[in-house]
């Protein structure tokens, strides 16, 4: 079947059930598609991409009736590769099929104009069937896979994806930019719907993960750029400056609070909730257990700022040290050498990336209605470091407001009596399912809001504990049974959204909310109230997107390549995505996703080798005049000026780099440069038959 | 003849964003008029300005190039030439004496099926405001 | 349905009132919408309007929440003669609260305008609007004495001490959807 | 989103319209009076916006159309933007029912059209220029603390003020030219109260409704369960000696009404409520007659602790 044989092309329309039949008069279709120009067969039936439905074409091409194939149905994104299969199942070039797309573009589109949606599609049709005697046939090519997996982000859903594919005996570089992998969920008490705890659950994989052979951790880093693409990406990763010097470092926390009170800041672990160190380890089951030194927060005690200097008393002669370098025993924290404050650049060649960057929680002091400012008005996720065993008041659960007083006693070692909470109020939807801030519902708050509060209730049953909830979202194994626990357990559900929150003499709040079931307005005076505010993709999310050449959605996630069919895959190849940063979810749904990922990751590179389209550009040499224009203008730097034997410069295009974007074949003056599969005269062909359409019509 | 025109409108359209947020459109049933037809391009950096010219030469009412928003486009910076060259295009356009809203350049994601929609609509409304391709009379 | 004498009845027939409002072809929420609650229909019932609304507070029946959700029914008749609208202080707290930018306050006076038409005013209202036709001021007091008293003029230097002004001020409201709807006498 | 046009001065020196509304000229034209003292000698020209009328308040023309309401409001507003001015009003239902109107014309072209329609008809046009400030603002944010510290010849030592903002000079915060960094936690009557050495401390119903306008007029009754709420909190939170107010009808309200539920005994006290236009007049030196002469709870008590110092 070569090329200058004559087209003979095959038309066959698909009725989608009623998704296309139900619009668009088929047969009427089929009636005008015989008129069409090389058109020989012209077929409909119920469901084209089904078994019987593809067996039609291929007998026809077996039979020797066609050499082109148009199959007039839904959409190429998702079926021209089922297609192109069948062509070449039957022993045709795959690249004699084009793809007329009147089920997306056109009867759902124009579902009520059934007449008018007839019409398009005959126009659809007409254009395909014009590009379809223009094709060509194509091979495809092959590249080479690197095995390596580069995963950015080390909460759960990082984490795992890691250790699958560690497993699988793929190396893996995980890069996290805390000084500590954990993510989140580190940062959770009990966890839903099981109420284990998560730092049980969570730290023996963190140690598995700094102990597997396979994987290279990479924390308190970045990645600061990608090259290259699918099977081939360069990446350039900066290891932060921690200033420490982590061989030496056995994170044994001599330094942690040697720190003066100047240098004291908000620690990022509790929420802020207490103060932490300049030097710090993030938290005591903190994997690396390495201790790092916030820079923006030191103040150099003694002037010792790893300039190289080394400041001497000037009556002893002996050093000056700060306490941080005084007080450690393995010399880890001195700073008498040098630290570049840049850190370090690592470069790594890998096949695929997963991105599992996680959420932040939205901050609560633009809720103004909800006395945001006031100490005891908290978020959950303060919540969760208050009730943990880890938090501030080691899991005692007390005022926000009282900590301080707490944590001054126990730096003396004196005993305080702190009054006892009595009502606890929570808060759903506190930015989410909100127009001004996130139209989404943050799917996790429900769940955790009774968590919390059943965690709560069950160790302190004297507790009055309310919950405002717009509805509860409970969808998941054995959420409602939880849900409906809570009830059991005597915690007060109350549906409608909460107000305003003011504060009341005698250091309470006042909860202002409304009861639909019982149609009034309620209040409920309270000692704390938890804001369940939205999970939000982190601000810096949208710039490692566009470093990566992926997309975010409306709602500032990442954005998968189809939500139901491709859930972990994105828009480029090779890049998969898992847990928080696609979009709001708890750890069961994270792990999942990310097992997920790891397993397309796998199944991509496992076979070493990918076939990639050949619709790529090339250059003819023969019309090529080496003007250079294209040159400059590829994104992807694949076309080179050469000199050939005739001793001219003339372009080439490196058909490993090109993208097939067309940018050069658009601008070439002198139509030396074809991109095959969307050639000059393929597109114009198409336009034509459309610009022209009401002529062809009558 | 006139009362029966409809307009006839090309969108050339990037197999990332546009094409997509057309099929979004479709598949959420967003409706938009009939008369705008599709042509897929790998890219908008790939639409030549003899695409447009010659569609609108051959009788096309409207033409529209889309695009991914500026930053997101999948080969990097396709649709920042395809910005520069429709600049040029406008030029030419009124130059063969064709109102230069007959074509347009758009950024639509593809995620934005609604917006799809919407531009369709209101393209085609300034297309029927205009009334038919001067160049078709002749 | 269960018919009270007037109101809502105790017994709402869902069916019945939308079989209504197909007959009359006209529905109450796009009613209401033209009258300026144009948000209304992304209402998701939250009640964080009702949480903080004087009216609810006080107990009056059709506060925000349930107005609203009241018009998505397509109840109309029924809320003719409630005064609930009529007592929204337009202080919009709901609006500031409002998490799907409803703006309640203006499904209240949404409502009034649709009252309005059917003629189911106060009469103190008619009586404002009268006043505020005839002097410009809709709460016209006969403070003259308490201005004299305070060392102040006998009239203000408004529409009350200023014809042409005044006059301005009618041709203004002739031009209007007051004038059309004929509430209060226009004809000097 | 409210195209924020620049706001129209006089030359050099701070000058406004002085929109009077109707409440304060025919109910408490004290506070007119108050206005008439303060400013001149504060260093703000007023101008008497002849011609003026209701603003339209809520329950006129904003309950018939919204055209209508829009049309009323931008006759007024002309007045200040024909002589490059903005307007100043001490009354919260005038500050509320022209800002809304301003901003539903700024947003909405197809209003602004209609409206400007109906003003040709008087041979005027409403740009968007002028808008309506309120009295406090100016005072806090245009004459500025310092000034009024300068000026008062009465500080208010050892004197508790409950300060009542009202819902207009808060919500809906986009609309107004002015905001409150937190409006559930307004604090620029607070601060201006403070700044004739006054106490003037939050209370838990700092923000809450007093109850005025069309909740009273419907129905009383409610209306003083409302009020009387209000009042119990601030002498019980604070025991306060008056109430301030920027706001003519929560003026009136917690005035008239303190005066009602004594007498069905339901309120066994009595705080004074002045305008903090009246209180600031009082601690310039201006009669008191005239700046402060018309209330229904008595204020002559504090009036002479205010005098006598
Ligand atoms: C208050 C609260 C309570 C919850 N309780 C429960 C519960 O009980 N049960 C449950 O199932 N779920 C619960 N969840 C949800 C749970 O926290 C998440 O499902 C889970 O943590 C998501 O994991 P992740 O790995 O996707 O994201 P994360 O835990 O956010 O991890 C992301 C990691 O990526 C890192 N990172 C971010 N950006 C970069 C970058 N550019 N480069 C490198 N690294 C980066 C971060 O530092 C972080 O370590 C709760 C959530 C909240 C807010
Ligand atoms: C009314 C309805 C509407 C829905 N709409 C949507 C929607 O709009 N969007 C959406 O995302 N989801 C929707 N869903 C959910 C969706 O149907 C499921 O998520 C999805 O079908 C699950 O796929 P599955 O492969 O797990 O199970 P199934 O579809 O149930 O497939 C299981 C297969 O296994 C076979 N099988 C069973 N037992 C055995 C056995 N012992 N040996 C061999 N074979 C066996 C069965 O015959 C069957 O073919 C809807 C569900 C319902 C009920
Ligand atoms: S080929 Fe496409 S249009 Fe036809 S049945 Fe399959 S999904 Fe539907
Ligand atoms: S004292 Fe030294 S070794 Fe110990 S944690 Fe600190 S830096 Fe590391
Ligand atoms: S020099 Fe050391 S002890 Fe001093 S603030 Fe910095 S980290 Fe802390
Ligand atoms: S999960 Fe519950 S609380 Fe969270 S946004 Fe959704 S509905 Fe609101
Ligand atoms: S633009 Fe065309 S002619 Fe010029 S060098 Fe490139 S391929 Fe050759
Ligand atoms: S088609 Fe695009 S990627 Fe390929 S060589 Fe041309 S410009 Fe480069
Ligand atoms: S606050 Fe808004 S969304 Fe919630 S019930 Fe009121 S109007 Fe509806
Ligand atoms: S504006 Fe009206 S409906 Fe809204 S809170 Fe105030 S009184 Fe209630």
């Amino acid at each position: 079947m070569s090329n200058d044989e004559k087209p003979r092309i095959g038309v066959y329309i698909c009725h989608c059930g009623e998704n296309i039949a139900g619009a668009v008069d088929v047969k009427a279709v089929a009636e005008f598609a015989k008129t069409l120009p090389d058109v020989v067969v012209v077929r409909d039936y119920l469901f084209m991409c089904s078994d019987p439905g593809q067996e039609l074409i291929k007998q026809d091409i077996r039979d020797g009736l066609i050499n082109r194939v148009v199959v007039a149905a839904c959409t190429p994104r998702t079926h021209e590769p089922i297609f192109r299969k069948a062509c070449e199942d039957a022993g045709l070039n795959k690249y004699f099929f084009e793809m007329a797309n009147i089920r997306d573009q056109c009867s759902w589109a124009h579902w009520h104009e059934k007449e008018k949606a007839t019409e398009k599609a005959k126009a659809i049709v007409a254009a395909a069937v014009a590009k379809a005697r223009l094709l060509e046939p194509l091979e495809d090519r092959y590249i080479e896979l690197k095995k390596d997996v580069l995963v950015i982000g080390g909460g759960i859903a990082g984490i795992f994806a890691s250790l699958d594919l560690a497993n699988a005996g793929f190396k893996v570089h995980l890069v996290e930019k805390s000084p500590s992998i954990g993510g989140n969920m580190a940062k959770l008490d009990k966890t839903f719907p099981t109420n284990d705890c998560s730092a049980c659950i969570l730290t023996p994989l963190m140690v598995e993960v700094a102990n597997h052979p396979n994987i290279n951790l990479l924390t308190y880093s970045e990645v600061e750029s990608i090259e290259g693409s699918v099977g081939n990406f360069k990446v350039k990763v900066r290891k932060k400056q921690t200033y420490v010097d982590w061989d030496k470092c056995t994170g044994c926390g001599a330094c942690l609070d040697v720190c003066p009170p100047k240098a004291r800041v908000p620690d990022e672990f509790n929420e802020g909730m207490s103060l932490r160190g300049a030097i710090y380890i993030p938290f005591p089951q903190a994997v690396p257990k390495k201790a790092v030194v916030d820079m923006d927060a030191c103040i150099k005690c003694g002037g010792r700022d790893f300039s190289g200097k080394e400041p001497k008393k000037s009556k002893s002669g002996k050093p000056i040290l700060a306490p941080c370098e005084r007080v450690c025993p393995t010399g880890a924290a001195d700073r008498t050498p040098y630290r570049d404050p840049n850190g370090e650049i690592v470069e790594l060649e890998v096949g695929a990336i997963i991105v599992a960057t996680g959420y932040k929680v939205m901050d609560k002091r633009v809720f103004k209605e909800f006395s945001p400012d006031h100490p005891n008005v908290i978020t959950a996720m303060q919540m969760e470091r208050l009730i943990s065993a880890t938090g501030p008041s080691e899991g005692k659960l007390v005022k926000p407001s009282d900590i301080p007083k707490l944590l001054e006693a126990k730096k003396k070692g004196e005993k305080v009596e702190i009054e006892k909470p009595h009502t606890i109020t929570f808060i759903s939807c506190v930015g989410s399912r909100d127009n001004r801030y996130h139209t989404y519902c943050s799917r996790v708050c429900c769940m955790y809001m009774l968590k919390q509060a059943m965690i709560l209730k069950e160790k302190y049953p004297d507790l009055d504990i309310y919950i405002f909830f717009i509805d509860v979202r409970t969808p998941g194994k054995d959420f409602d049974e939880y849900y409906m626990r809570c009830r059991q357990l005597g915690i007060k559900i109350i549906k409608g959204r909460a107000g305003g929150i003011q504060p009341i003499p005698g250091d309470k709040l006042l909860v202002k909310g409304y009861d639909a079931e019982i149609c009034k307005p309620v209040e409920v005076v309270t000692d704390i109230a938890v804001l369940a505010t939205a999970i939000e993709p982190d601000a810096s999310l949208k710039e490692l997107a566009r470093t990566l050449g992926i997309n975010v959605g409306a709602e500032g996630f990442l954005k998968e390549r189809h939500t139901k069919l491709y859930p972990v895959d994105t828009m480029t190849e090779g890049i998969f995505i898992a847990g928080c940063a696609q979009g709001p979810k708890d750890i069961p749904d994270s792990v999942a996703q990310a097992k997920a990922a790891a397993a397309s990751a796998m199944s991509l590179l496992e076979p070493g080798k990918m076939t990639v389209e050949p619709l790529i550009s090339e250059v003819n040499k023969e019309k090529c005049t080496g003007c250079g224009v294209c040159v400059p203008l590829c994104p992807y730097g694949a076309i080179s000026l050469v000199k050939c034997e005739d001793g001219k410069l003339r372009s080439e295009i490196n058909p490993a780099l090109c993208k097939g974007c067309g940018v050069c074949t658009a601008a070439c003056p002198s139509k030396a440069i074809t991109l095959h599969g969307f050639t000059y005269e393929q597109v114009l062909a198409q336009i034509r038959t459309i610009a022209r359409w009401p002529e062809i019509q009558a | 003849m006139m009362e029966e025109w409809e307009p006839n409108i090309l969108v050339i359209a990037c197999n990332w964003c546009t094409y997509q947020a057309a099929d979004m459109a479709g598949s959420l049933r967003y409706c938009y008029p009939p008369s705008v037809k599709v042509v897929r391009v790998p890219c908008s950096g790939r639409v030549e300005p003899e695409f447009v010219i010659e569609a609108l030469l051959n009788g096309a009412d409207g033409v529209l190039i889309g695009g991914c928003h500026p930053g997101d486009c999948h080969y990097k910076e396709g649709n920042y030439k395809a910005l520069r060259r429709f600049e040029w295009l406008k030029k030419i356009v009124e130059e063969l004496g064709i109102e230069p809203e007959r074509v347009r350049l758009e950024w639509i994601a593809g995620s934005e099926g609604l917006k799809f929609a919407e531009v369709m609509k209101e393209f085609d409304e300034t297309i029927r405001r205009l009334g038919p391709n001067p160049l078709k009379k002749v | 349905m269960i018919e009270p004498e007037e109101g809502v009845p105790t017994v709402l027939n869902l069916s019945e009132i939308a079989e209504r409002e197909k007959e009359e072809e006209e529905k109450v929420v796009e009613i209401v919408r033209e009258f300026g609650a144009e948000n209304l229909i992304y209402c998701m019932q939250c009640g964080s309007c009702a949480a903080v609304c004087p009216l609810a507070r006080v107990g009056f029946e059709w506060y925000n929440k349930k107005l609203i959700k009241a018009l998505l029914l397509g109840l109309k008749e029924e809320l003719l003669d409630d005064p609930t609208p009529w007592a929204c202080v337009a202080c919009n707290r709901c609006t500031e609260v409002c998490p799907r930018l409803v703006s309640p306050f203006e499904v209240m006076f949404a409502v009034r305008r649709m009252m309005v038409e059917e003629f189911a005013i106060p009469t103190l209202a008619i009586e404002g609007l009268r006043a505020l036709y005839e002097y410009g001021h809709a709460v016209y007091m006969t403070g003259r004495e308490a201005r004299k008293k305070v060392g102040l003029p006998e009239k203000p230097p408004s529409t009350d001490s200023d014809e042409q002004a005044l006059k301005d001020l009618k041709t203004i409201l002739k031009n209007t959807k007051l004038a059309e709807l004929g509430l209060i006498p226009m004809n000097d | 989103m409210i195209a924020e046009t620049e706001s129209v001065k006089g030359e050099n020196k701070l000058k406004f319209g002085l929109f009077l509304g109707c409440n304060i000229p025919f109910n408490r034209p004290d506070v007119e009076q108050a206005m008439r003292k303060i400013f001149p000698a504060l260093g703000v020209e007023i101008d008497d916006l002849k011609g003026q009328s209701c603003c339209p308040t809520w329950g006129t023309m904003p309950s018939i159309d919204i055209v209508a309401w829009c049309a009323v409001a931008a006759r007024n507003l002309c007045l200040g933007e024909e002589k490059g001015i903005d307007l100043m009003t001490a009354c919260n239902s005038c500050y509320g029912s022209l800002n809304e109107a301003r901003h539903k014309m700024l947003t909405n072209p197809e209003i602004h059209k209609s409206v400007n329609e109906i003003l040709a008809k008087i041979g005027k046009k409403y740009e968007g220029k002028s808008k309506c400030r309120h009295v406090a603002w100016v005072l806090y944010k245009d004459v500025g603390l310092e000034k009024i510290k300068e000026s008062i010849k009465y500080t208010l030592d050892d004197i508790t003020i409950a300060v009542q903002p009202g819902c207009h000079f808060l919500w809906p915060s986009n609309v107004y030219p002015d905001k409150e960094e937190d409006p559930f936690n307004p604090k620029v009557l607070r601060e201006l109260c403070e700044a004739l050495g006054a106490e003037a401390p939050y209370y838990s119903k700092l923000v809450d409704c007093c109850g005025m306008g069309a909740l009273r007029s419907t129905d009383p009754e409610k209306s003083f369960t409302l009020v009387k709420e209000k009042l119990e909190c601030i002498k019980d939170e604070l025991d306060a000696d008056m109430i301030v107010t920027t706001c003519s009808s929560c003026l009136i309200q917690l005035d008239d009404a303190q005066e009602r539920l004594r007498k069905e005994g339901k309120l066994n006290f009595s705080i004074p409520v002045l305008h903090y236009v009246q209180l600031l007049a009082l601690c310039m030196g201006f009669d008191p007659g005239q700046v402060a002469g018309i209330s229904v709870t008595p204020r002559d008590e504090i009036i002479n602790r205010i005098i006598k110092g």
